[in-house]
Protein backbone atom coordinates (compact mmCIF):
# COMPACT_ATOMS: atom_id res chain seq x y z
CA UNK A 1 0.00 0.00 0.00
CA UNK A 2 1.83 3.38 -1.14
CA UNK A 3 -0.06 6.27 0.32
CA UNK A 4 -1.20 9.42 -2.20
CA UNK A 5 0.40 12.27 -1.11
CA UNK A 6 -0.44 15.97 -2.78
CA UNK A 7 -0.42 19.43 -1.91
CA UNK A 8 -1.57 21.76 -4.46
CA UNK A 9 -3.00 25.08 -5.00
CA UNK A 10 -6.27 23.85 -7.47
CA UNK A 11 -9.71 21.82 -6.01
CA UNK A 12 -9.64 18.53 -5.50
CA UNK A 13 -12.41 15.64 -7.02
CA UNK A 14 -12.84 13.12 -3.69
CA UNK A 15 -15.17 11.34 -5.65
CA UNK A 16 -12.62 10.79 -7.98
CA UNK A 17 -9.89 10.14 -5.15
CA UNK A 18 -12.23 7.44 -3.87
CA UNK A 19 -12.66 5.44 -6.93
CA UNK A 20 -9.21 5.25 -7.60
CA UNK A 21 -8.85 4.15 -4.07
CA UNK A 22 -11.43 1.53 -4.95
CA UNK A 23 -11.24 0.79 -8.90
CA UNK A 24 -11.31 -3.16 -9.51
CA UNK A 25 -11.11 -4.58 -6.25
CA UNK A 26 -13.17 -6.16 -3.78
CA UNK A 27 -11.19 -6.57 -0.80
CA UNK A 28 -12.16 -3.20 0.62
CA UNK A 29 -15.04 -3.05 2.97
CA UNK A 30 -15.05 0.42 4.79
CA UNK A 31 -14.09 4.02 2.90
CA UNK A 32 -13.85 7.03 5.46
CA UNK A 33 -13.55 10.21 3.71
CA UNK A 34 -13.10 13.37 5.76
CA UNK A 35 -12.86 16.75 3.60
CA UNK A 36 -12.14 19.75 5.90
CA UNK A 37 -13.33 23.20 4.42
CA UNK A 38 -12.76 27.02 4.82
CA UNK A 39 -15.22 28.13 7.81
CA UNK A 40 -16.34 31.99 7.93
CA UNK A 41 -18.22 31.81 11.27
CA UNK A 42 -18.45 35.71 11.59
CA UNK A 43 -19.36 36.24 7.69
CA UNK A 44 -15.90 38.80 7.56
CA UNK A 45 -13.61 36.57 6.37
CA UNK A 46 -12.96 36.89 2.69
CA UNK A 47 -10.27 33.65 2.59
CA UNK A 48 -7.87 32.46 4.58
CA UNK A 49 -3.96 32.03 2.68
CA UNK A 50 -2.43 28.85 3.10
CA UNK A 51 0.94 29.01 3.40
CA UNK A 52 3.36 25.84 3.06
CA UNK A 53 7.01 24.82 3.85
CA UNK A 54 7.61 23.32 0.34
CA UNK A 55 9.09 19.58 -0.04
CA UNK A 56 8.90 19.79 3.97
CA UNK A 57 5.01 19.46 3.86
CA UNK A 58 4.99 16.32 1.65
CA UNK A 59 7.24 14.44 3.31
CA UNK A 60 5.89 15.25 6.67
CA UNK A 61 2.21 14.03 5.43
CA UNK A 62 4.13 10.99 3.61
CA UNK A 63 5.84 10.32 7.16
CA UNK A 64 2.15 10.71 9.05
CA UNK A 65 0.88 8.62 6.27
CA UNK A 66 3.14 5.61 6.68
CA UNK A 67 2.72 5.39 10.61
CA UNK A 68 -0.77 5.49 10.08
CA UNK A 69 -0.05 2.75 7.65
CA UNK A 70 2.50 0.81 10.42
CA UNK A 71 -0.56 1.01 12.45
CA UNK A 72 -3.76 0.06 10.97
CA UNK A 73 -4.25 -2.48 7.94
CA UNK A 74 -5.26 -0.42 5.16
CA UNK A 75 -5.78 -1.01 1.18
CA UNK A 76 -5.50 2.75 0.31
CA UNK A 77 -4.82 5.86 1.71
CA UNK A 78 -4.79 9.45 0.46
CA UNK A 79 -4.40 13.03 2.01
CA UNK A 80 -4.68 16.09 -0.17
CA UNK A 81 -3.83 19.81 1.15
CA UNK A 82 -3.90 22.59 -0.91
CA UNK A 83 -2.31 25.89 -0.47
CA UNK A 84 -2.94 29.23 -1.50
CA UNK A 85 -6.35 31.23 -1.81
CA UNK A 86 -8.87 29.71 -0.35
CA UNK A 87 -12.30 30.63 0.13
CA UNK A 88 -14.91 30.48 3.04
CA UNK A 89 -16.88 26.75 1.93
CA UNK A 90 -14.44 25.72 -0.20
CA UNK A 91 -12.59 22.75 1.00
CA UNK A 92 -9.05 22.96 2.39
CA UNK A 93 -7.99 19.42 2.94
CA UNK A 94 -8.74 15.71 1.92
CA UNK A 95 -7.83 12.34 3.37
CA UNK A 96 -9.11 9.13 2.54
CA UNK A 97 -8.29 5.64 4.33
CA UNK A 98 -9.71 2.54 3.03
CA UNK A 99 -9.69 -1.23 4.77
CA UNK A 100 -10.91 -4.05 5.52
CA UNK A 101 -13.23 -2.90 8.39
CA UNK A 102 -14.54 0.32 9.46
CA UNK A 103 -12.93 0.56 12.85
CA UNK A 104 -9.29 0.33 10.92
CA UNK A 105 -11.02 3.19 8.55
CA UNK A 106 -12.05 5.79 10.83
CA UNK A 107 -9.03 5.36 13.33
CA UNK A 108 -6.40 5.76 10.69
CA UNK A 109 -8.58 8.78 8.95
CA UNK A 110 -8.94 10.44 12.22
CA UNK A 111 -5.10 9.80 13.25
CA UNK A 112 -4.57 11.42 9.60
CA UNK A 113 -5.96 14.93 10.61
CA UNK A 114 -4.88 14.78 13.82
CA UNK A 115 -1.87 14.35 13.16
CA UNK A 116 -1.75 16.84 10.13
CA UNK A 117 -3.24 19.60 12.30
CA UNK A 118 -0.16 19.51 14.34
CA UNK A 119 2.84 18.15 12.50
CA UNK A 120 2.43 19.33 8.47
CA UNK A 121 4.35 22.67 8.66
CA UNK A 122 0.93 24.75 6.77
CA UNK A 123 -0.33 27.88 8.38
CA UNK A 124 -3.24 30.13 7.76
CA UNK A 125 -3.66 33.95 7.45
CA UNK A 126 -7.34 35.26 7.26
CA UNK A 127 -7.80 37.92 4.88
CA UNK A 128 -11.19 39.94 5.41
CA UNK A 129 -13.53 41.06 3.05
CA UNK A 130 -12.57 44.80 3.55
CA UNK A 131 -9.44 43.91 1.83
CA UNK A 132 -7.14 44.40 4.91
CA UNK A 133 -5.24 41.46 6.31
CA UNK A 134 -6.42 40.03 9.41
CA UNK A 135 -4.86 37.33 11.87
CA UNK A 136 -2.81 34.45 11.45
CA UNK A 137 -4.89 31.68 12.87
CA UNK A 138 -3.19 30.13 16.74
CA UNK A 139 -2.50 26.62 17.13
CA UNK A 140 -5.29 24.92 19.39
CA UNK A 141 -4.06 23.26 22.56
CA UNK A 142 -7.22 20.61 21.84
CA UNK A 143 -5.39 20.13 18.55
CA UNK A 144 -2.08 18.87 20.35
CA UNK A 145 -4.45 17.19 23.18
CA UNK A 146 -5.76 15.06 20.16
CA UNK A 147 -2.63 14.07 18.64
CA UNK A 148 -1.24 12.96 21.98
CA UNK A 149 -3.97 10.59 22.54
CA UNK A 150 -2.94 8.59 20.06
CA UNK A 151 -0.30 8.08 22.24
CA UNK A 152 -2.17 5.93 24.91
CA UNK A 153 -2.02 2.60 25.16
CA UNK A 154 -5.01 0.55 23.60
CA UNK A 155 -5.15 2.62 20.67
CA UNK A 156 -8.58 2.20 18.88
CA UNK A 157 -8.85 0.03 15.62
CA UNK A 158 -5.34 -1.54 16.15
CA UNK B 1 23.53 27.45 6.10
CA UNK B 2 20.26 28.43 4.70
CA UNK B 3 17.36 30.17 6.81
CA UNK B 4 14.33 29.75 6.07
CA UNK B 5 11.12 31.73 7.76
CA UNK B 6 7.33 31.33 7.68
CA UNK B 7 4.13 32.95 8.39
CA UNK B 8 4.23 35.43 10.81
CA UNK B 9 8.25 34.31 11.60
CA UNK B 10 8.67 35.33 7.73
CA UNK B 11 6.38 38.55 8.06
CA UNK B 12 8.93 39.52 11.06
CA UNK B 13 12.03 38.92 9.65
CA UNK B 14 11.12 40.72 6.53
CA UNK B 15 12.69 37.35 4.14
CA UNK B 16 11.68 34.31 3.06
CA UNK B 17 15.16 32.61 3.08
CA UNK B 18 18.24 33.81 3.46
CA UNK B 19 22.06 32.28 4.13
CA UNK B 20 23.41 32.58 7.34
CA UNK B 21 26.92 31.59 9.38
CA UNK B 22 26.64 31.43 13.12
CA UNK B 23 30.04 31.54 14.74
CA UNK B 24 31.25 28.00 15.82
CA UNK B 25 29.80 28.72 19.47
CA UNK B 26 26.67 28.55 18.06
CA UNK B 27 25.51 24.65 18.42
CA UNK B 28 22.06 23.81 19.06
CA UNK B 29 18.45 25.58 17.91
CA UNK B 30 18.40 27.54 20.88
CA UNK B 31 21.78 29.12 20.94
CA UNK B 32 20.36 30.04 17.17
CA UNK B 33 17.46 31.80 17.95
CA UNK B 34 19.60 33.73 21.00
CA UNK B 35 22.05 34.74 18.00
CA UNK B 36 18.97 35.56 15.65
CA UNK B 37 17.36 38.00 18.55
CA UNK B 38 21.02 40.24 18.45
CA UNK B 39 20.85 40.29 14.91
CA UNK B 40 18.54 43.37 14.37
CA UNK B 41 15.11 44.44 15.51
CA UNK B 42 13.24 42.41 13.00
CA UNK B 43 15.35 39.07 14.26
CA UNK B 44 14.07 40.50 17.87
CA UNK B 45 10.78 40.77 17.29
CA UNK B 46 10.35 37.73 15.20
CA UNK B 47 12.13 35.34 17.90
CA UNK B 48 11.48 37.34 21.35
CA UNK B 49 9.22 34.49 22.24
CA UNK B 50 11.10 31.16 22.11
CA UNK B 51 8.42 29.19 23.13
CA UNK B 52 6.45 29.93 20.24
CA UNK B 53 9.19 29.04 18.29
CA UNK B 54 9.13 25.72 15.64
CA UNK B 55 12.18 24.65 13.98
CA UNK B 56 12.98 22.00 11.52
CA UNK B 57 16.72 20.64 10.45
CA UNK B 58 16.79 19.34 6.76
CA UNK B 59 12.97 19.20 6.86
CA UNK B 60 11.97 17.47 10.27
CA UNK B 61 10.79 18.68 13.39
CA UNK B 62 13.44 18.98 16.00
CA UNK B 63 13.34 20.56 19.23
CA UNK B 64 15.37 23.58 20.58
CA UNK B 65 17.83 21.10 22.15
CA UNK B 66 19.14 19.67 18.91
CA UNK B 67 22.60 19.83 17.72
CA UNK B 68 22.73 22.13 14.22
CA UNK B 69 26.13 20.69 13.25
CA UNK B 70 26.08 19.53 9.75
CA UNK B 71 22.90 20.70 8.64
CA UNK B 72 21.97 22.48 5.10
CA UNK B 73 18.97 24.14 6.17
CA UNK B 74 17.02 25.51 9.35
CA UNK B 75 13.36 26.62 9.41
CA UNK B 76 11.34 28.80 11.59
CA UNK B 77 7.68 29.05 12.12
CA UNK B 78 4.81 29.26 14.47
CA UNK B 79 3.18 26.51 15.81
CA UNK B 80 1.19 24.52 12.04
CA UNK B 81 -2.55 25.19 11.72
CA UNK B 82 -2.93 23.39 8.54
CA UNK B 83 -5.75 20.54 8.03
CA UNK C 1 -30.76 19.95 10.93
CA UNK C 2 -33.12 17.42 9.26
CA UNK C 3 -31.20 14.10 8.96
CA UNK C 4 -31.81 12.41 5.57
CA UNK C 5 -32.18 9.20 5.81
CA UNK C 6 -33.16 6.32 2.64
CA UNK C 7 -33.66 2.85 1.90
CA UNK C 8 -33.26 1.97 -1.77
CA UNK C 9 -31.64 -0.49 -3.86
CA UNK C 10 -30.41 1.94 -6.45
CA UNK C 11 -26.64 2.87 -5.93
CA UNK C 12 -26.02 6.29 -4.33
CA UNK C 13 -23.90 9.09 -5.65
CA UNK C 14 -22.06 9.93 -2.41
CA UNK C 15 -20.34 13.04 -3.77
CA UNK C 16 -23.85 14.47 -4.64
CA UNK C 17 -24.87 13.74 -0.71
CA UNK C 18 -22.04 15.51 0.02
CA UNK C 19 -22.66 18.86 -2.20
CA UNK C 20 -26.38 19.12 -0.68
CA UNK C 21 -25.13 19.20 2.60
CA UNK C 22 -22.54 21.92 1.98
CA UNK C 23 -24.30 23.54 -0.93
CA UNK C 24 -24.76 27.57 -0.16
CA UNK C 25 -23.10 27.43 3.87
CA UNK C 26 -19.45 28.36 4.97
CA UNK C 27 -20.11 27.33 8.96
CA UNK C 28 -19.22 23.65 7.77
CA UNK C 29 -15.89 22.75 8.59
CA UNK C 30 -15.68 18.64 8.99
CA UNK C 31 -17.08 16.86 6.44
CA UNK C 32 -16.78 13.17 7.33
CA UNK C 33 -18.10 10.35 4.91
CA UNK C 34 -18.05 6.34 5.68
CA UNK C 35 -18.83 4.05 2.83
CA UNK C 36 -19.56 0.44 3.53
CA UNK C 37 -18.89 -1.88 0.56
CA UNK C 38 -19.33 -5.84 -0.28
CA UNK C 39 -16.34 -7.34 -0.06
CA UNK C 40 -14.87 -10.44 -1.64
CA UNK C 41 -12.68 -11.88 0.53
CA UNK C 42 -12.15 -15.39 -0.95
CA UNK C 43 -13.08 -14.89 -4.53
CA UNK C 44 -16.14 -17.24 -4.33
CA UNK C 45 -19.05 -14.29 -3.54
CA UNK C 46 -21.53 -13.29 -6.06
CA UNK C 47 -23.44 -11.07 -4.40
CA UNK C 48 -25.11 -10.17 -0.81
CA UNK C 49 -28.96 -9.92 -1.31
CA UNK C 50 -29.74 -7.42 1.62
CA UNK C 51 -33.09 -7.65 3.32
CA UNK C 52 -34.65 -4.96 5.21
CA UNK C 53 -37.72 -4.58 7.61
CA UNK C 54 -39.43 -1.83 5.24
CA UNK C 55 -40.97 1.13 7.55
CA UNK C 56 -38.78 -0.04 10.83
CA UNK C 57 -35.44 0.05 8.62
CA UNK C 58 -35.93 4.05 8.21
CA UNK C 59 -37.62 4.50 11.27
CA UNK C 60 -34.75 3.08 13.24
CA UNK C 61 -31.93 4.59 11.02
CA UNK C 62 -33.82 8.29 11.94
CA UNK C 63 -34.18 7.40 15.93
CA UNK C 64 -30.06 6.62 15.76
CA UNK C 65 -29.57 9.95 13.57
CA UNK C 66 -31.73 11.75 16.08
CA UNK C 67 -29.81 10.67 18.43
CA UNK C 68 -26.50 11.74 17.15
CA UNK C 69 -27.64 14.53 16.25
CA UNK C 70 -28.86 15.06 20.15
CA UNK C 71 -25.05 14.14 20.78
CA UNK C 72 -23.42 16.32 18.74
CA UNK C 73 -23.49 19.70 17.37
CA UNK C 74 -24.21 18.62 13.18
CA UNK C 75 -25.04 20.99 10.69
CA UNK C 76 -25.81 18.02 8.38
CA UNK C 77 -26.52 14.34 8.44
CA UNK C 78 -27.32 11.89 5.80
CA UNK C 79 -27.78 7.71 6.24
CA UNK C 80 -28.53 5.57 2.95
CA UNK C 81 -28.40 1.89 3.24
CA UNK C 82 -29.51 -0.18 -0.09
CA UNK C 83 -31.43 -2.90 -0.32
CA UNK C 84 -31.63 -6.38 -2.73
CA UNK C 85 -28.29 -7.56 -4.47
CA UNK C 86 -25.44 -6.31 -4.34
CA UNK C 87 -22.11 -7.16 -6.33
CA UNK C 88 -18.69 -7.50 -4.52
CA UNK C 89 -17.19 -3.57 -4.84
CA UNK C 90 -20.00 -2.37 -4.76
CA UNK C 91 -21.50 0.45 -1.75
CA UNK C 92 -23.95 -0.84 0.49
CA UNK C 93 -24.11 2.01 2.93
CA UNK C 94 -23.50 5.51 3.30
CA UNK C 95 -23.14 7.96 6.33
CA UNK C 96 -22.22 11.56 5.94
CA UNK C 97 -21.40 13.75 9.17
CA UNK C 98 -21.07 17.57 8.87
CA UNK C 99 -20.38 19.67 11.81
CA UNK C 100 -17.97 22.78 12.30
CA UNK C 101 -15.08 21.05 14.00
CA UNK C 102 -13.69 17.62 13.35
CA UNK C 103 -13.97 15.86 16.66
CA UNK C 104 -17.54 15.72 16.28
CA UNK C 105 -18.14 14.79 12.35
CA UNK C 106 -15.98 11.77 13.02
CA UNK C 107 -17.45 10.68 16.46
CA UNK C 108 -21.18 11.12 14.94
CA UNK C 109 -20.00 9.32 11.81
CA UNK C 110 -18.74 6.36 13.86
CA UNK C 111 -21.23 6.48 16.05
CA UNK C 112 -24.42 6.37 13.12
CA UNK C 113 -22.03 2.96 11.42
CA UNK C 114 -22.10 1.43 15.13
CA UNK C 115 -25.53 1.73 15.97
CA UNK C 116 -26.88 1.32 12.33
CA UNK C 117 -24.92 -2.28 12.34
CA UNK C 118 -26.44 -3.53 15.46
CA UNK C 119 -29.75 -1.47 15.42
CA UNK C 120 -30.81 -1.10 11.93
CA UNK C 121 -33.29 -4.27 10.61
CA UNK C 122 -31.06 -5.39 7.64
CA UNK C 123 -29.54 -9.07 6.88
CA UNK C 124 -27.18 -10.48 4.77
CA UNK C 125 -27.31 -13.00 3.09
CA UNK C 126 -24.39 -14.75 0.61
CA UNK C 127 -25.11 -16.23 -3.43
CA UNK C 128 -22.20 -17.80 -4.14
CA UNK C 129 -20.91 -18.17 -7.95
CA UNK C 130 -22.34 -21.19 -8.53
CA UNK C 131 -25.34 -20.01 -8.17
CA UNK C 132 -26.47 -21.73 -4.75
CA UNK C 133 -27.37 -19.67 -1.90
CA UNK C 134 -24.61 -19.20 0.87
CA UNK C 135 -25.24 -18.29 4.42
CA UNK C 136 -26.97 -15.29 6.40
CA UNK C 137 -23.63 -13.27 7.39
CA UNK C 138 -23.76 -14.09 11.08
CA UNK C 139 -23.87 -10.75 13.53
CA UNK C 140 -20.83 -10.71 14.70
CA UNK C 141 -19.65 -9.86 18.79
CA UNK C 142 -17.00 -6.56 17.82
CA UNK C 143 -19.80 -5.38 16.15
CA UNK C 144 -21.76 -5.18 19.85
CA UNK C 145 -18.86 -3.88 21.68
CA UNK C 146 -18.06 -1.52 18.90
CA UNK C 147 -22.02 -0.10 20.31
CA UNK C 148 -21.29 -0.59 23.71
CA UNK C 149 -18.25 1.47 23.79
CA UNK C 150 -20.47 4.66 23.01
CA UNK C 151 -22.21 4.02 26.28
CA UNK C 152 -19.23 4.88 28.53
CA UNK C 153 -18.76 8.03 30.40
CA UNK C 154 -16.36 10.20 28.53
CA UNK C 155 -17.38 9.96 24.80
CA UNK C 156 -15.28 11.34 22.08
CA UNK C 157 -16.39 14.75 20.73
CA UNK C 158 -19.72 15.56 22.82
CA UNK D 1 -51.78 -9.59 15.53
CA UNK D 2 -49.81 -9.50 12.22
CA UNK D 3 -47.07 -11.55 12.37
CA UNK D 4 -43.36 -10.67 10.50
CA UNK D 5 -40.67 -12.78 9.74
CA UNK D 6 -37.31 -11.97 7.88
CA UNK D 7 -34.03 -13.58 6.99
CA UNK D 8 -33.56 -17.03 8.31
CA UNK D 9 -36.69 -16.86 10.35
CA UNK D 10 -38.26 -15.99 7.77
CA UNK D 11 -37.00 -19.16 5.45
CA UNK D 12 -37.20 -21.21 8.05
CA UNK D 13 -40.62 -20.59 9.28
CA UNK D 14 -42.07 -20.43 5.64
CA UNK D 15 -43.93 -16.97 5.49
CA UNK D 16 -43.11 -13.37 5.17
CA UNK D 17 -45.95 -12.50 7.35
CA UNK D 18 -49.46 -13.70 8.85
CA UNK D 19 -52.36 -13.07 11.10
CA UNK D 20 -51.82 -14.55 14.86
CA UNK D 21 -54.85 -15.07 16.98
CA UNK D 22 -52.64 -16.51 20.33
CA UNK D 23 -54.72 -17.32 23.67
CA UNK D 24 -55.19 -14.66 26.57
CA UNK D 25 -52.55 -16.38 28.68
CA UNK D 26 -49.93 -15.59 25.71
CA UNK D 27 -48.46 -12.19 27.39
CA UNK D 28 -45.18 -11.15 26.42
CA UNK D 29 -42.42 -11.70 23.67
CA UNK D 30 -41.52 -14.66 25.68
CA UNK D 31 -44.94 -16.51 25.89
CA UNK D 32 -45.57 -15.97 21.82
CA UNK D 33 -42.25 -17.55 21.38
CA UNK D 34 -43.12 -20.35 23.12
CA UNK D 35 -46.45 -20.67 21.71
CA UNK D 36 -44.96 -20.74 18.47
CA UNK D 37 -42.83 -23.25 18.83
CA UNK D 38 -45.88 -25.31 19.70
CA UNK D 39 -47.59 -23.96 16.41
CA UNK D 40 -45.60 -27.04 14.07
CA UNK D 41 -42.27 -28.00 12.97
CA UNK D 42 -41.27 -25.33 11.06
CA UNK D 43 -42.05 -22.83 13.50
CA UNK D 44 -40.45 -25.23 15.83
CA UNK D 45 -37.24 -25.03 13.81
CA UNK D 46 -37.32 -21.42 13.66
CA UNK D 47 -37.43 -20.61 17.43
CA UNK D 48 -36.12 -23.53 18.73
CA UNK D 49 -32.83 -21.26 19.70
CA UNK D 50 -35.03 -18.11 21.78
CA UNK D 51 -31.65 -16.48 22.36
CA UNK D 52 -30.99 -16.19 19.00
CA UNK D 53 -33.90 -14.33 18.06
CA UNK D 54 -34.67 -10.70 18.16
CA UNK D 55 -38.26 -8.98 18.37
CA UNK D 56 -39.74 -5.69 17.22
CA UNK D 57 -43.44 -4.62 18.58
CA UNK D 58 -44.96 -2.61 16.26
CA UNK D 59 -41.59 -1.66 14.88
CA UNK D 60 -39.85 -1.24 17.86
CA UNK D 61 -36.74 -3.07 19.56
CA UNK D 62 -38.11 -5.31 22.93
CA UNK D 63 -36.60 -7.48 24.79
CA UNK D 64 -38.52 -10.96 25.25
CA UNK D 65 -40.09 -9.83 28.87
CA UNK D 66 -42.27 -7.20 26.75
CA UNK D 67 -45.75 -7.36 27.36
CA UNK D 68 -47.67 -7.65 23.69
CA UNK D 69 -50.91 -6.18 24.83
CA UNK D 70 -52.32 -3.77 22.14
CA UNK D 71 -49.63 -4.72 19.58
CA UNK D 72 -50.41 -4.96 15.92
CA UNK D 73 -47.60 -6.11 14.49
CA UNK D 74 -44.98 -7.86 16.06
CA UNK D 75 -41.38 -9.21 14.06
CA UNK D 76 -39.06 -11.67 14.88
CA UNK D 77 -35.38 -11.87 13.46
CA UNK D 78 -32.26 -12.82 13.86
CA UNK D 79 -29.08 -10.53 14.47
CA UNK D 80 -28.95 -7.99 12.41
CA UNK D 81 -26.30 -7.69 10.11
CA UNK D 82 -26.54 -4.19 8.11
CA UNK D 83 -24.55 -1.57 7.55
Amino acid sequence: MQPKISVRTEPFDAAAESAALTKGRADIGALVSFIGLCRDEGGALAALELEHYPGMAEEEMARVAQEAARRWPLMGLTAIHRSGRIAPGEPIVLVIAASGHRAAAFAAAEFMMDYLKTRAPFWKKEWRRDGTAGDWVEAKDHDDAAMERWREPGKRGE
Amino acid sequence: MKAVYFAWVRERVGLTDEEIAPPADVRTVADLLAWQIARGENYAYAFENAKAIRAALDRKHVKHDAPIAGVREVAFFPPMTGG
